[in-house]
């Protein structure tokens, strides 16, 4: 059956997503129309250093559903799986800077840096100083190649947003939560799978179809193939396929504790992914490493893409204290 | 007159957004089915955005063109926005205000847009990308620049080796941007900003021989 | 294609699902195995009202995720849409039941009723008093045949659980409480439409088909087929024709306040349901009827079914003050 | 002997269990045409619990059979569980601690539980639900009662009217339950709550007439 979805024009689909979302959370988050980025109803405090992420939309909640205190200053949303424009990017940064610099926080892709980085150049010139943390989770991507684009970024970049959010808060640097960011990422490591593909909205074919008996591995969040097609199995197993190569890329060894999301791709139901999280725990317990925290649902999306991602992130006290802080944002309160 | 006139120019980026807005679907199929499937609608987007930037009245001179167009696609996002905006710009920057582009004024552009491209973007010829087509585009007008050929010969020549470019990528495992997470699936296929380059090049060798179209007697006029 | 979960043996799904769920969310809730239901981690002081509520699984965050302070005392899962047990319900009254009784807040299903009432009976003898609010807020189930089992209950359950569970925190009595939820009950209407329908765990197939140009109308959050096929339009076009009969059927007019859920009913992405939730705002504001507050996003699911809900209810001051009374809860916190 | 002792109470729950479970798919299949699909799975997990309640050894009495079907459905939940749990509650306690349940005994537990389902569910004959299995089957054994018939011949009355019951749900719309939700979907579909009913019957009219088996021989000696 050919995938329909809830649209108008499909060319203006982020746009009446935005202005819906801006209705919605009226109280916690403003959006700037032109160029366009979200920002929070109530600015941070002066003196704060100003927290910038964005990317393709077709990931939410990220990254304009973790706008708010406690997270981001501003998010600035790309077309459908494309990354947002240098003007865009440009404008939110100026927006946010509140004279102690801005902290970009960048998924691994080319264009997100790219257009990143022309930002920065951009308002570098007007004195505006700008750190970047790249987040780059995703095991299916790693390689030794120099020559290729390495990691991508995914769910990781909700536990960076988390946790320098926390720490900006606290009136952290520009340099101290580079650092802090980099820590996170570098600890942190992610492997997906997916049992259906996604479909871009208006448009009613999938981005790639899957045997019965087949699961897509290693995909990351833009409906691309995986690195390669699996054998359907039980939740466990599955669960334990994600798992366990994450595990061993981070090296944890029994008394290592850590962050764990596991993360919904967009149309997995939250019972499927309690029953994942629950196998994952179980995978992590039998190694003798302790969940610390858990977020489970669905988090950093692929449209409606089935299925689901495990990240952990390697967790210390001040990693777990930041966590714990308040935050109070459309997609994330506590 | 050997140059490319503002005239010329409009003609040729009116005829690459009419040929770019009837492959965007096809275009888009390739990124879906080694990418992640935005490349078609990021397109079209881009040739909008540039309908608008390059209005109805004339243009005053023919690096107004490139910089509808530069402007348009930074304007998109993406990896192929900012890439193909930057190198537009660098066509625009070689044209500068000059009321004619000649073959050497090209080949500069296309030399400058090649390595802006390759510096912001870190692809190497092979890597799969539109610098696939981009690098022997460059080559092909500079050698074109060297002999003395006119705008036309050198755009024919240019769009040639684009063309040759993109389809070679069909044989490629991509080295750069979403295509390289995919490894083997996307042998076989070519890369859409490898063809959407070409396809540039092409429209602007069909436009500027062929204006009214007297184009092949032009030519040899020349 | 055939659907695939994540899913070990369909017949542990269910506790499975709440295992996970408690690890993952074990600062605020406990479950308790058997009989099955989830209770807050902190119970509430000890003269508060006791609120449970409950249903058949295959709809969350609802029930279990909606119990913490502010909202539930304890919700009971049944089976993947099917009521839960008499056991069930008696044991989760009697572990909230503080001395002040006990509201049981029902959606109106045959078997959740029924199970509910012969609890309810059951508690009795021992002296704990019950009350019960039965929510019926679904339209496509309305009618004036009294041998029919009326308006199904689907999202504004959501409404009801918060502000109860407000006024519970607050001190309200049993009485006031079951006056209180049937005020909101009585105030609030939905409407659904499914774009695909939900396929049960383990279950490759979908529980009906659709044609390319049809939608299904009418739907409730069990799968069912809904009241007719109309044709696939344009999300501003089906916004509206899941609006106005809402609208119309709880007799807004300029000036009235609401209290909105666009609800996604599992597959349908955050993107979609604000789209939809700007085309219903403009569709109420060309009415002068204001939207006072909004919640967007899967809060009552039917599996992976692809379609969403607007939920309308009545507001006045009274209720919008409970509304944004703080809540703290795995599925909603303010 | 002519009434059902603890071992035919136990054949009879046996081969409706047995039933049950190879009809599940298929029952289901209807709940999900014109229900919300979850009879199949509430059926299975009725089945494992009564198997698990009724365990290996010798039952002490026939309304021991009843009371573990009756646990077991009622620890189901949905519609379906609470109901059947119901009215198989109203056979255990019309069979009461005798060593036997003879036809009057089976037309009272069969009055008793239709009237259990009819008060909770608020179903009438025609409504489409297991109420139009349950009353005429009812009634057939009631007749069998007043003309002294034996159980075997009561059942077998029983398990026929509760089946032409069933059958008959399929040209109706739902009025209770969620097939009531689906207007004329519903129509052309056997109600699976009544044909599980009818199920049962024919499973107590074919295990108690045939033990082991010599049911016919059996029958003409009551
Ligand atoms: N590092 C790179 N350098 C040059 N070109 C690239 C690079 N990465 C990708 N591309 C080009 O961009 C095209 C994809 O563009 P698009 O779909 O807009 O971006 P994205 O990969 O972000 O989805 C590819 O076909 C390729 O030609
Ligand atoms: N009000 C009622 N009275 C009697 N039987 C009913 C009633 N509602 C439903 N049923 C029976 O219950 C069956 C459905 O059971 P089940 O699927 O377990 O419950 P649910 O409808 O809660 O999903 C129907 O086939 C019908 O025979
Ligand atoms: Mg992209
Ligand atoms: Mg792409
Ligand atoms: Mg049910
Ligand atoms: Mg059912």
């Amino acid at each position: 059956m050919t995938r329909r979805q809830f649209v108008n024009d499909p060319q203006d689909h982020v746009r009446e997503g935005l202005a819906g979302f801006e209705l919605a959370n009226a109280r916690l988050v403003r959006w700037n129309r032109d160029p366009s980025y979200v920002v929070r109803a109530t600015p941070a405090r002066a003196s704060k250093v100003g927290l910038l992420s964005g990317g393709g939309s077709g990931h939410e909640p990220l990254h304009t559903g973790f706008v708010g205190e406690g997270m981001l200053d501003a998010a600035v949303p790309g077309a459908i799986f494309s990354s947002p424009t240098v003007e865009q990017v440009e404008a939110a940064t100026r927006a946010v800077d509140a004279g102690a610099g801005v902290l970009h926080i960048v998924k691994n892709y080319t264009g997100d840096k790219l257009n990143f980085s022309i930002a920065a150049e951009l308002v570098a010139d007007d004195g505006i100083e700008v750190a970047t943390v790249v987040v780059a989770d995703d095991l299916a991507t790693d390689s030794d190649d120099p020559g290729l684009p390495g990691r991508r970024g995914t769910a990781a970049v909700v536990t960076v947003e988390k946790v320098c959010g926390a720490a900006a808060e606290r009136g952290a640097s520009l340099a101290e939560l580079k650092a802090l960011g980099e820590r996170v990422a570098d600890g942190s490591r992610s492997m997906a799978l997916a049992l259906a593909a996604p479909a871009h909205p208006g448009e009613g074919q999938p981005s790639f179809e899957l045997l019965d008996g087949e699961v897509e591995f290693g995909v990351g969040i833009h409906g691309e193939r995986g690195i390669g097609r699996t054998s359907f199995a039980s939740a466990d197993e599955l669960a334990a396929s994600l798992t366990t190569p994450v595990a061993d890329a981070l090296d944890l060894v029994a008394g290592d504790e850590v962050i764990a999301i596991v993360n919904g791709l967009g149309a997995t139901h939250p019972i499927e992914l309690n029953v994942v999280f629950g196998a994952a725990a179980g995978v992590l317990e039998r190694r003798g490493v302790e969940v610390a925290r858990a977020l489970v649902g669905p988090y950093v999306t692929a449209l409606d893409m089935a299925g689901c991602s495990v990240t952990l992130t390697r967790a210390d006290a001040e990693i777990l204290d930041l966590w714990d802080a308040p935050v109070r944002t459309p997609g994330l309160t506590w | 007159m050997s140059g490319l006139d503002a005239a010329g120019a409009r003609r040729w980026a009116e005829a690459f957004l009419d040929a770019a807005e009837r492959d965007a679907e096809a275009l888009g199929d390739l990124d879906r089915k080694a990418g992640d499937g935005d490349f078609g609608t990021n397109l079209v987007t881009s040739v909008r955005a540039s309908r608008a930037r390059l209005g109805d009245g004339p243009l005053a001179l023919p690096a107004d063109a490139f910089s509808a167009l530069s402007a348009a696609f930074m304007a998109t996002g993406g990896t192929s926005g900012p890439l193909f905006g930057m190198w537009y710009r660098e066509l625009a920057r070689a044209a500068g205000d000059g009321p004619e582009i000649a073959t050497d004024g090209l080949a500069a552009g296309l030399a400058a847009g090649l390595a802006v491209v390759r510096r912001l973007g870190g692809a190497e010829v092979g890597d799969k990308t539109m610098v696939d087509a981009m690098a022997p585009a460059a080559e092909a007008v500079a050698a074109a620049a060297e002999s003395g050929a006119d705008v036309v010969a050198a755009l024919t020549a240019a769009a040639r080796a684009a063309r040759a470019g993109a389809e070679e990528t069909a044989s490629l495992v991509a080295r750069r941007g979403r295509a390289s997470y995919v490894g083997e699936v996307a042998r076989g296929i070519v890369d859409p900003g490898a063809a959407t380059l070409a396809l540039f090049l092409e429209s602007g060798a069909a436009a500027v021989a062929d204006p009214n179209p007297v184009g092949e007697h032009r030519r040899s006029e020349d």
